[in-house]
């Protein structure tokens, strides 16, 4: 018999929060319903970390039809039509198992997407891994992208955009965060709401294993050597399953035959009928003997707390169950109606004639412990500082940056995905942002993933600024007008006030951003514990972008497109190195202060861009963010065509440090191509805008040329520098397969 | 030279999508006698063994067998020394 | 006389709106067929399309090609019926029997999806009419396994009777290593049987049917069914 | 109940990629003994042979084995009765 300390610890719940169920449960819970306390109260589900630093972010906006609190947030794009999109992270299974903790993190956030009543088309996902120079690392890479892969792939919903990062810190845990977007008709979105007592409770998808037990709880705690064999069973991922439970419910969404719905994620059957019931200000009651089963022997704890993949929940009305039960049996999914929606605000289990859990929803969802943590800013960040001079010659520097795993092409990551089907996908991964066209109208949605969990070790408010402001000016770069974030906050054990302390600062970061970019944040993920044996990641706040074309034709991609086409910078260079990838690669630091963000100027060349882009005046559009004007003007020649580079020629200023100069990554700069006739109109707009600019070069040749007057700094072709940056990815993958 | 077989298996608790689907087109062509299949790989391997004992062998082949054949974390493996 | 495509939707079949979409572009009437239904009557033309019918699992096609739908679209080609299938369309004519050859994983054991160019090598069949012999089709792929085995002597006989109608090449059109994306056999895309009434390929030529979207090559194959059927020319090309 | 094990391998002139790909990964771990691999897939059935001798249930099984569990264009199948 194990004592009650270690129960406690393996249930991830402390004294004070035991002491808090058995007071207001007015008795000891018994241990399935300690179970499922231990998976609703788990950082995973409850937030209780951080749930009063989300509370402050702007939710509200006119185009905001459900902001946070459901499966996924969505908004109006007008004509009738509603975007439905979150993400999620799936950091902690795809440590354990690269493939499978990758597969199944697309497909719970698919199913966020379709139990809102859309229907998912476009897939993004952020990854961060540790040093590609490890076997571990690649063997984890490798795993995680095929597994995006095959999930995503299978499926059939295309994957269209991300980003994908290495430092150190992510070699002990990788960062797999995955947004999914989908449409649906605006007056159509279903809730996970159970409503109605009398109300049949379905349980529909894959037989229930023992897959995944106590996956929140693991995700609530940080590894060490013992993690080994609390390890779950893992979840395999079966996307073919899962498409039959998509179409299918898509069908009974179509039909008007659902009241509610909610997939079976993280603590499955525990979470989905307690959030449900919660939610609808209802009861729900369940029998555990009538849930189709794979493994024999099932106890009710591990049912209830199963995670198998491909399940959900569903809510009906007694009239339309048996029609609901046949639509599913069509596609060949399995559904029964596994217990009723009461009206006494409990959750009760029975197995048969037994009851094997009764629990007041009040408690289990309305008291959940909510913690304010003690934060204290970790010395290291006490004493801001600049970068040094940073010694490299201008050749050494971009041939290291452009095969750099950060900034070099992710080709051999986004061509395993299936980033074409939908026939949607106008631009796909490569460019700043993906737009995807929605069809039977003109509009076009622009979407994107950014952070950088480098900048927020030096200063996690203005990298969570940045982020915010990067993808609002990525979005921008197409033509597309920002409407909505959600987000992905990475951090460490939140139990140390370093770490709190910087999701504190990365959270007041967001809420200024978004506040003055008057953009809405309707929903995100928080992911603690990124932690093993005490090193904890880099803080890593990823922010998920959408945004809205309304017209299609007229969408600006980042590849220069004719010769002769003058290319300008538009924003403000400072040419300090802080922060920078050239810092971080040369000296091994990127000093102690970032650069920070003017929102106000940032506003201002979003909507010159906008303006231009509308306007038809923009050949190309592609922002300066990473490796600075150097590499955005390369990749704006690497990305022009299918096996043709043009060149480029630019001017660097006479009174500058041209490695500075290129290199800097200061915040608010766009660089865009546009046509000689059409120059002395828009310089003429942009001083009207007051908007600093500068004319760098023009497009022609094949190669890529540095001047500072007459004297050349660098030349080299652009097919010659392509290589380097188009193979740099599968050179440092080759090697064994594990 | 010796020859050594190394099948590898989803842990039994572990779903098998594969075998599932498997098991239902059989059923759907009638073969109504099969009740589960359970689908696995095989990696015949030719070995140069320079004189190494069978257990040494065998050592080396489980080795491979953790390190790269099969994924401990959800398959298990068995060796077999085939001549 | 009005083209009617049936298009047939199996388990795990997702390029099949897609596919739809592009024929309507086209001007082309289509309906789905579920992997159920017995029969085919009343279609000129039927589309396998793309995805992952029965989830690929066991063998890319395999499980498909004993759906109940299957003896339906073996009358229909021996009625010499039109049938083209796009990839997992033809990885399941391939398990059927009815075009020669297997998949096989691609070379570098990695699934690819990009445009690549392919060469119309045979202009005189249902599919490829509106092509010229040489022309260059620019389309993409999306798989896994696409790496196409046939022995010597069926190679042989595939190109004595003129049945390899789509190779992959470059922008020029030369059929060289490197523009073979996964190791196919004689950089074959796509064949057709001896009666020219069945093509596989890999490329999608529904993703290549809307200039928005970065090509429109795809378009002249449908065209080319749909005029052959018809006898006249339907839709606009570009 | 009875259990029976298929195997298909490649067959032989067919060039194998994902052999090579683990022999090549296999010396790079530095198991210079093993001289090839070849990967094929094990199928294990449980059946409910209703009585039937070894001899029809066999028949069975290659039946299946020819039109579902192997290609013939690219593939060897073999059969084991287990037990
Ligand atoms: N970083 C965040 N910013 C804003 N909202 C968040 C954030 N993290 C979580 N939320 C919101 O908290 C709620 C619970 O999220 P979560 O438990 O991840 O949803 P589920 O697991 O059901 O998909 C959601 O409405 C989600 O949008
Ligand atoms: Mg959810």
């Amino acid at each position: 018999m194990t004592g009650l300390p270690d129960v406690l610890r393996e249930h991830n719940l402390t004294t004070e929060e035991y002491e808090r169920i058995v007071e207001r449960l007015g008795r000891p819970p018994n241990r399935v319903e300690l179970g499922i306390f231990s998976a609703m109260w788990s950082e995973h589900c409850c937030y209780k970390s951080s749930k009063r630093y989300l509370s402050t972010l702007p939710t509200s906006g006119e185009r905001v039809i459900q902001g946070q609190g459901e499966n996924a947030g969505v908004i109006d794009l007008g004509d009738g039509i509603a975007l439905v999109f979150k993400i999620e992270s799936h950091n902690h299974p795809s440590f354990i198992e690269p493939f499978q903790g990758a597969a199944t993190g697309v497909g719970g956030i698919l199913r966020d997407i379709f139990t809102m009543g859309a229907r998912p088309f476009a897939i993004l996902d952020s990854l961060h891994f540790g040093n590609l120079d490890e076997p571990r690392t690649r063997y984890i890479m490798r795993g995680v992208v095929s597994g995006i892969s095959f999930y995503g792939n299978c499926i059939g919903v295309p994957t269209v955009g991300g980003q994908t990062l290495f430092a150190d810190c992510y070699s002990k845990i990788p960062l797999v965060n995955v947004m999914c977007a989908g449409i649906a008709g605006k007056d159509k979105i279903f809730l996970g709401k159970a409503s109605g007592p009398g109300n049949v409770v379905i349980y529909a998808g894959s037989r229930t294993g023992r897959d995944g037990l106590h996956g929140a709880t693991m995700a609530s705690s940080a590894f060490d050597e013992t993690s080994e064999e609390r390890r779950p069973t893992v979840q395999v991922g079966d996307p073919f399953a899962e498409k039959l439970v998509m179409d299918s419910c898509l069908e009974l969404m179509q039909r008007g035959l659902i009241e509610g719905i909610q997939d079976m994620g993280a603590a499955g059957l525990a979470c989905s009928t307690s959030e449900m019931a919660a939610r609808g200000g209802t009861g729900i009651r369940i029998d555990l003997s009538k849930v189709p089963r794979r493994a024999a022997n099932l106890t009710p704890y591990e049912i209830m707390l199963s995670e198998s993949q491909e399940r959900m929940l569903l809510v009906v009305t007694p009239q339309h169950k048996e029609e609901v039960l046949d639509v599913f049996s069509k596609w060949g999914v399995k559904a029964v109606a596994i217990g009723i929606v009461t009206g006494d605000g409990t959750l009760v289990v029975d197995e048969g004639t037994k009851r094997v859990a009764e629990v007041p929803l009040a408690l289990l969802i309305g008291q959940c412990p909510v913690y304010d943590r003690p934060t204290a800013r970790p010395p290291s960040q006490a004493r801001p500082g600049a970068v040094e001079r940073v010694d490299i010659s201008l050749k050494d520097a971009i041939e290291a940056l452009v095969g750099s795993p950060n900034l070099c092409d992710k080709r051999w990551v986004f061509e395993q995905y299936d980033h074409l089907i939908g026939t949607n996908t106008v631009v796909g991964p490569g460019a700043d942002a993906a737009v995807l066209r929605i069809k039977g109208t003109k509009k076009a949605v622009a979407l994107c993933l950014d952070g950088n969990g480098a900048k927020a070790a030096i200063d996690p408010y203005w990298a969570a600024v940045s982020a915010v402001a990067e993808s609002f000016l990525n979005v921008c770069c197409t033509g597309g007008k920002p409407l909505a974030i959600t987000n992905c906050l990475n951090f460490g054990n939140p139990e140390q006030p370093s770490v709190m302390w910087q999701f504190a600062e990365a959270t007041r970061g967001l809420k200024d951003a978004c506040e003055l970019l008057k953009l809405p944040v309707t929903g995100g993920n928080v992911s603690f514990y990124n932690e093993t044996l005490g090193e904890s990641i880099f803080p890593t706040p990823i922010v998920g972008m959408v945004g809205l074309l309304e017209d299609v034709r007229l969408v600006v991609r980042p590849g220069f497109k004719r010769a002769g086409d003058v290319v300008l910078l538009l924003g403000k260079t400072d040419p300090r190195l802080d922060g920078s990838e050239l810092a971080g690669i040369v000296t091994g630091s990127r000093g102690k202060e970032l650069p920070p963000v003017d929102l106000e100027a940032h506003k201002r060349l979003s909507q010159v861009l906008l303006k231009l882009g509308r306007d038809g005046l923009l050949q190309s559009a592609h922002d300066c963010s990473e490796g600075g004007i150097a590499l955005a003007l390369l990749k704006s020649c690497f990305v022009a065509g299918d096996g043709s580079w043009p060149g480029v020629t630019v001017s660097v200023p006479s009174d500058v440090d041209p490695v500075a100069w290129l290199f800097a990554e200061s915040p608010s700069r766009v660089i865009v191509s546009v046509k000689q006739e059409d120059v002395r109109r828009i310089m003429r707009y942009l001083e009207r805008q007051h908007l600093e600019h500068t004319v760098l070069g023009e497009i022609g040749g094949d190669a890529f040329r540095v001047k500072s007057g007459h004297s050349s700094l660098f030349s080299a072709t652009v097919e010659h520098l392509w290589r380097i940056w188009a193979s740099k990815l599968e050179e440092l993958l080759a090697g064994e397969s594990k | 030279m010796r020859r050594a077989r190394v099948l590898v298996w989803l842990k039994k608790d572990v779903l098998d999508p594969q075998g599932r689907t498997i098991t239902e087109a059989l059923h759907g062509l009638g073969y109504d006698l099969v009740e589960d299949v359970r689908q696995g790989k095989v990696f015949d391997i030719k070995l140069d063994d320079g004189g190494v004992d069978d257990e040494a062998l065998v050592a080396a082949l489980s080795e491979m067998s953790r390190r790269l054949l099969s994924n401990p974390v959800i398959e298990d493996y068995s060796i077999e020394l085939l001549e | 006389m009005s083209v009617r495509f049936g298009i047939v939707v199996f388990p795990g079949t997702n390029c099949d709106l897609d596919t739809k979409a592009a024929l309507e572009a086209s001007g082309v009437e289509s309906h789905f067929v579920w992997h159920t239904a017995t029969r085919l009557d009343g279609f000129e033309c039927v589309i396998l399309p793309g995805g992952f019918a029965h989830g690929d699992y066991l063998r890319t096609g395999a499980i498909a090609a004993f759906s109940p739908i299957i003896p339906a679209l073996r009358r229909h080609i021996d009625a010499g019926g039109l049938v083209i299938g796009i990839c997992n369309g033809f990885q399941v004519l391939l398990e059927m029997g009815v075009l020669p050859g297997a998949m096989m994983r691609n070379r570098s054991l990695r699934f690819i999806c990009r445009f690549v160019h392919v060469l119309v090598e045979q202009a005189d069949t249902p599919f490829t009419m509106n092509c010229t012999p040489g022309q260059v089709l620019r389309m993409p792929i999306s798989h896994f396994e696409g790496n196409y085995y046939i022995d010597e002597a069926g190679l042989k006989s595939l190109i004595d009777n003129r049945q390899v109608v789509l190779r992959y090449c470059d922008a020029e059109g030369k059929c060289t290593p490197e523009s073979n994306p996964n190791g196919a056999a004689f950089n074959i895309a796509g064949i057709c049987n001896a009666d020219r009434n069945v093509f596989g390929l890999m490329p999608h030529p529904e993703r290549a049917s809307d200039s928005l979207l970065g090509s429109v090559d795809g378009k002249l194959i449908f065209e080319s069914i749909a005029e052959s059927v018809s006898g006249r020319s339907i839709g606009q090309a570009g």
